[in-house]
């Protein structure tokens, strides 16, 4: 099955005050769950805005079905739109808000629109509240509303600025839980954006980064998550290892050295190798959650710890092809900081850099680990991601650390 | 958050209860002057039941044709900046500042030299008619509806219009059904105000529709020609009929609105 | 008086007399326009208002048949505007008195004892309203101008608000209208003015040039100063005087 | 989100001119009787110069003496919610309804015969002074004040208040620190349009404080007794000063305020 | 050192419209990080309100370092105070907004005031927009102005009413660790409301659980998140499996029985077995998190997997104390799902009951699994736990799942 080609957002371009959205293009499909994430003031709003016609396009286009619908006013495109903060109609019931837009097309007592609202009402369990007034409903259940009036007339897509962000974590699971369910038994497609990257990962098929009004990345979740393509990137994704050095070339092969500690890590894999001129300053980006720890090395290559001051020291292990494994790098560092996070532990390990890893709570039983111990930490040379460093150039905005 | 005997609190209460007072008091003291028995014989009179019909009929017509130019106005007004709307502001003003003798004189030769030969073909009379305590009263009251209705329209989130429009709405109809509902208690209160206006307007009626017996005179001009006359005691017995019947509406309209205010 | 039949001839449209009438003769004139339309039929019908506001409003609309203001001098500065012509009366006269509170406290007998010390004068301001020109005039006449103007406790802006002045307690004595005195007898005592230093006005009707039935309002002139006399006097005004 | 050529918006702002238009007719209507040549003379006039600065001193005087009174009503509205409140409400409405020659009248009574001997012996003149133009006034244009005023503080937020006070603020401090200060533009713009009410009063002016030249005359008596005179064309020369006065200053009031007003 | 008792709360009651706080009792030492969460409209911020003396308590006291301030007014009181929307003054710089305590005082030019703000201006970077006026800054920058304010006159007890919650993750990630250092290295005791359970146990040191104006729990947040103690608190705080059934009495020892699949979970640790009558309906709780997955049995017992339908069919291992080691017990069970979430992998598994596993990535790659195969789970046994069964006594409010 060919996927379907819903929306095609090519060069979209505009302004509000002094900020601008500047040529953005992206395509959404029938099937997508498309997330967007970005720092306050990154333009998310705007953009949702944009798509449903709210604010006027300077340059650039949107197709939807191939239509050009760049300058269709908001009540043609049909879109279904949620804020962060519901917005209900106080003037209205809560049933008087979800027929709102039948209502506007005197199709408020249709049957199927009476058929609609009782399935909406059933799925969304908002059925006892209908004849309340919004006023004194829960936050979820007033986004529940709000999505029920957003979902009311069937729209091929929702545009969701925030919507679970005031609730607290038991509503805004259940509300996921809906969502996903909205978008893949009724088939709507979904853009939404959000400041949970757990969220993000959860329902997200594809995410946008954007950053001052520009498009930073595009990917899966997953993808944007374990390969941020930037610093600004890395460190807006909380990428807790983002470890300064440079490229270096050893064996015919690129590894990664690093600053402070002198240690190479590779040979890192060809992804995005053409760029890196060896050299070139860069960061090793690695999460937290993709770095093993153990008491003791585990792969074939023993801890051949030699962080000695010499230029080119390699210390991380240089393993031949395990056996069916992919390829793994490791080296010893110490503990020096043991923090109990829920469902992990986060344990800072120095080793030269200053490294942090989450040891789910589950492992780290069997480990018995006190601070000072010296550990073997690991990684896969598939998971082993650098990104340049580009000096003053991309602004750490609100980063305190 | 309000304790007992804080003493912000209870001298922002009691100057409240002061004025309150002051107004009672004020009032009272009319009452008083007037004489009160004669009330009742007023409602047998002819002259007074027309005047009091009339001052309702038209000082309820000049509202709402108020409020159906106030409300674009002070939806254009709340919702667009534009270079030089401090201006506009200040001439959708000026007719409070027009002592209203100076209104009428003003409307009189609009609609009289100006616009007078116009309206006689198209069969329309302003001048000397009924028609022209509406538009008097229109004229001297507009100028409170629109800055109330502006008011109670900035204070609606323009995002309420924004979701309407991607549920179908058309500019109109996001409007109508959402942005107007939900000023209603604005729109409410501000037409209170109007109403108030136009039911004691005076000097512009009264320069514009003139004070014909039995066809333009309402009841701030019997208080007028009483006065006058020098029968200042059936002026403030009048004068009481108005207070009460406009204490009487406002209550009434306001608890059968339900307003912002609570009972 | 045209001998008009008492019902109209078939659906004949009746015309309509539409005149400015001074605020202060409002009652003798309903009384005078009822008579007429009951004996001819003929509506009159009536804007009360100031005399000055009066002008204004036939100056600016250039509408209207007949003017019958407060006082003389309006007609004048009509006809001199040549807003009106065809001058009849007096319907009645203009006579000046001064009023006092009742039991009048500050014992005025006479014009001269207005420039008593105690005394606390209301007066109609005297360069626009009628009777404080009148007022003026007479202060002059006897030569006490000055020490009259030292006694007034504060001018108002037209004839009878001197008598709700008055009866709201404000001040000991006023210049006001006769008629209007005699009306508020049971509030206020009357001091007429000695005839010698009094100024008196007469009470005119006028024709208002862009009248579009001259006829008719020629016709209601000509009844108001045959039969108005006998009203005004009815309500209190004086329509003879005594020359002294 | 506004496009051009959308129909509702164009209606809007084309009924917004259309208003504006009537208006400017009706004023240069105004203006075109007035011997405009006159206007020059009339500076030259002690008793013309007199009017425009008792006008100006006391409309100031009973717009700040309003202010002060309606801020404390107004706050009190805006917070507090009691059984009653609906006849509280119209009540401080029932000013507006009044005729001005009315409440002229009814302050007349109250400062006169009823206050008149305590205030004598206190040493206080109202009745027939320049302190009676201020006090009618102040009495004419409170309502506005009020209620414009409750709905400026209406709009702050009272966690505003709340932070104030975990930050050492008395209630007082708070109110005047910070609610005073975030209700400003709308505290202005309620001000301009209650000077502009006491500007063109004249009715209860009239009554409470006597048209004595050179003593309590205000520009709208000037006007009246002009047309008293039968001079319409003086009076529409000094109506037309007031209304260049009032625009002149509303305008520079809001422009050097910067209340909510964009240039 | 003995810890100073700063706050100490007692049979705390109020009401505000149809809404009532109900007889909260808790103490805030000096070296306190009370984290407070609960479910929209539980009272949080009233609680907040009522401790800075914002609204009136009606029933109960509040001591302040002994001293009874129950009817003391908010400003005598010095709290430090922050809404979740900062709700800087619009009409003051961002200097003047942080001075303002002080200017109340007249103290807005001491030299020690001087001092403090250009301290505070270090710490939360904030030196270079002090003349800025509130309404164009970022979100981060607003949340900083707002805690300096509260900080200015360095109150011993800071109040914070979700105050990241608006935030992006970098700039939240930022004053989260802002905060740690205001509380640990400036010796402010904190009470901080949030709906970030993340954020919880990173800051807190003692946490609250409000639900319908009552104290539902209170302890360590490692304490409630892995010991909730009830069905709601176990479902609010997204324990993930939540399995029903009841208590067993077997070799002298207590065990959980398994309602669907009959599966005997323990023994039992001894916590709260004083209230666990055999036979009473509970569940079992446990997280996601503290279950190993492993692609065979590790412990001692081999995975005797038998879900027959006799009613007391042991299947849980009876290990004998491991060596050294807590007691374990395991379960074999069929893969049904794998989502991958960014930081771990969520497997849902079915043996009888469904249970979800995290599995990090870094442990992830080493067992290649594939939906439909069985795995073998597993636990300590001094995780089990359990909470009673309530009936439709506590409503589960928005949950959808
Ligand atoms: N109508 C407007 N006029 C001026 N500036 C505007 C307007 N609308 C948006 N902006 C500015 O555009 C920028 C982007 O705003 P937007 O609301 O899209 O950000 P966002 O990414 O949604 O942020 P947040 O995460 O805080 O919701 C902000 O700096 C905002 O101040
Ligand atoms: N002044 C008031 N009058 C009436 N009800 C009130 C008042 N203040 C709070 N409430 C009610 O009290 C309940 C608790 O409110 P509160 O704001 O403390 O909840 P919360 O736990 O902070 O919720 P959230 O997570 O949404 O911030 C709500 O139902 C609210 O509607
Ligand atoms: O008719 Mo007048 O002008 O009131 O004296
Ligand atoms: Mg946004
Ligand atoms: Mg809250």
């Amino acid at each position: 099955m060919k996927r379907e080609l819903l929306l095609d957002v090519q060069g979209l371009s505009l302004t509000a005050g002094a900020f601008s959205l500047q040529s953005l293009s992206f395509q959404v499909h029938r099937d997508d769950y498309l997330v967007i994430v970005g720092p306050t003031g990154s333009g998310k709003t705007l953009l949702l805005e944009a798509l449903a016609g709210l604010v006027a396009v300077e340059a650039g286009r949107i197709f939807y079905q191939q239509q050009d619908i760049t300058a269709a006013p908001p009540e043609t495109r049909r879109f279904g739109f949620a804020y962060q903060d519901s917005l209900l109609y106080p003037h209205l019931t809560v049933r008087e808000n979800i027929l709102f837009g039948a209502a506007v097309q005197g199709r408020a007592k249709a049957p199927e629109i009476r058929r609609r609202l009782t399935e909406l009402a059933e799925v969304l369990a908002i059925g006892p509240i209908l004849n309340r007034h919004p006023e004194r409903l829960s936050g979820g259940e007033r986004q529940r509303v709000s999505l029920a009036r957003a979902l009311l007339l069937q729209p091929p897509l929702l545009l969701l600025d925030e919507p679970l962000s005031a609730l607290d974590p038991q509503t805004r699971a259940g509300l996921q839980q809906l969502l996903r369910h909205i978008h893949r038994d009724e088939g709507v497609a979904v853009i939404h954006v959000t400041h949970d990257f757990a969220e993000a990962m959860h329902l997200g098929t594809n995410m946008l980064l954007l950053n001052e009004g520009r498009l930073w990345q595009s990917g899966t979740p997953q993808e944007l998550f374990a390969r941020p393509n930037s610093e600004y990137a890395a460190r807006f994704l909380r990428v807790e290892n983002i470890i300064p050095g440079s490229i270096r070339w050893q064996d015919d092969q690129r590894w990664f050295g690093t600053e402070r500690s002198t240690r190479l890590f590779g040979p890192l894999p060809e992804q995005g190798a053409s760029e890196w001129q060896v050299g070139a300053p860069s960061f090793l980006a690695i999460r937290a959650s993709y770095i093993r720890l153990t008491r003791e090395a585990q792969t074939e290559s023993g801890p051949e710890s030699e962080s000695g001051p010499g230029p080119r020291s390699v210390s991380a292990s240089v393993p031949a092809l395990a056996e069916g494994q992919a390829k793994e790098c490791g080296w010893p560092a110490t503990v020096t900081e043991i923090t109990f996070q829920g469902s992990y532990v986060e344990v800072t390990c120095h080793a030269g850099d200053c490294w942090l890893v989450h040891v789910p709570i589950a492992h780290w039983r069997s480990l018995h680990l006190q601070q000072g111990e010296t550990v073997w930490l690991a990684c896969q040379v598939s998971d082993l991601h650098v990104v340049p460093r580009a000096g003053q150039e991309t602004s750490m905005d609100d980063g305190l650390d | 958050m309000r304790r007992q005997g804080e003493p912000f609190s209870t001298i922002v209460t009691l100057i409240t209860a002061a004025l309150c007072t002051l107004l009672l008091a004020v009032f009272a003291g009319l009452l008083g002057y007037g004489e009160t028995e004669s009330i009742r014989d007023l409602f047998q009179e002819p002259e007074f039941r027309f005047a009091l019909r009339l001052s309702l009929q038209t000082s309820v017509a000049a509202t709402l044709l108020a409020t159906v130019v106030a409300i674009p106005c002070g939806y254009f007004l709340a919702r667009n900046h534009f270079p030089g709307k401090v201006v506009v502001d200040s001439l959708l003003e000026l007719p409070i500042v027009l002592p209203p003798l100076v209104s009428g004189v003003a409307l009189l030769i609009f609609f009289g030299p100006l616009l007078g030969p116009f309206l006689q073909e198209a069969g329309i009379a302003i001048v000397f008619t009924p028609l022209g305590v509406i538009v008097a009263q229109w004229f001297v009251a507009l100028p409170l509806a629109i800055r109330s209705f502006r008011q109670a329209f900035a204070a609606v989130d323009p995002r309420m219009e924004k979701v309407a429009r991607t549920l179908g709405c058309t500019p109109f109809q996001s409007f109508w059904r959402v942005v107007l509902p939900i000023a209603r208690p604005g729109i409410l209160g501000g037409m209170t105000m109007t109403w108030a206006r136009t039911l004691g307007e005076f000097g512009a009626t009264a320069m514009l529709a003139g004070v014909t017996r039995m066809k333009t005179e309402t009841l701030p001009m019997a208080i007028y020609l009483s006065m006058t006359n020098g029968d200042l005691s059936f002026a403030l017995a009048i004068a009481t009929v108005l207070l009460l019947v406009a204490l009487l509406v406002l209550t009434a309209f306001k608890v059968f609105m339900r307003t912002e205010v609570q009972l | 008086a045209t001998n008009l039949p008492p019902q109209g001839t078939a659906e004949q449209v009746k015309p309509v007399l539409f005149a400015y009438v001074g605020s202060g003769i409002k009652d003798p004139m309903v009384e005078l326009a009822q008579m007429y339309e009951t004996k001819t039929g003929i509506k009159v019908e009536m804007t009360f208002n100031s005399s000055g506001a009066l002008l204004s409003q036939l100056e600016t609309s250039k509408k209207g048949d007949l003017l019958l203001p407060g006082s003389q001098p309006y007609v004048e500065k009509a006809r001199k505007a040549g807003l009106v012509s065809e001058v009849t009366g007096p319907l009645a006269y203009h006579v000046p008195v001064i009023m006092t509170p009742k039991g009048n406290p500050a014992g005025i007998t006479g014009i001269r004892d207005l420039t008593k010390p105690h005394v606390q004068l209301i007066v109609p301001d005297l360069e626009s309203a009628s009777i404080g020109k009148q007022a003026l005039r007479i202060f002059e006449k006897a030569g006490i101008k000055e020490d009259v103007l030292k006694r007034v406790l504060t001018y108002v802006e037209t004839g009878p608000k001197v008598l709700t002045t008055l009866q709201l307690g404000q001040g000991n004595a006023g210049i006001g209208e006769y008629s209007s005195a005699i009306k508020a007898k049971d509030k206020v005592d009357m001091v007429e003015i000695e005839p010698a230093l009094n100024e008196i006005e007469a009470l005119p009707g006028a024709m208002v040039t862009y009248s579009t039935q001259p006829a008719a309002a020629k016709d209601f002139l000509d009844f108001a100063a045959s039969e108005g006399p006998k009203v005004f006097e009815k309500h209190g005004y004086k329509t003879k005087i005594e020359k002294p």
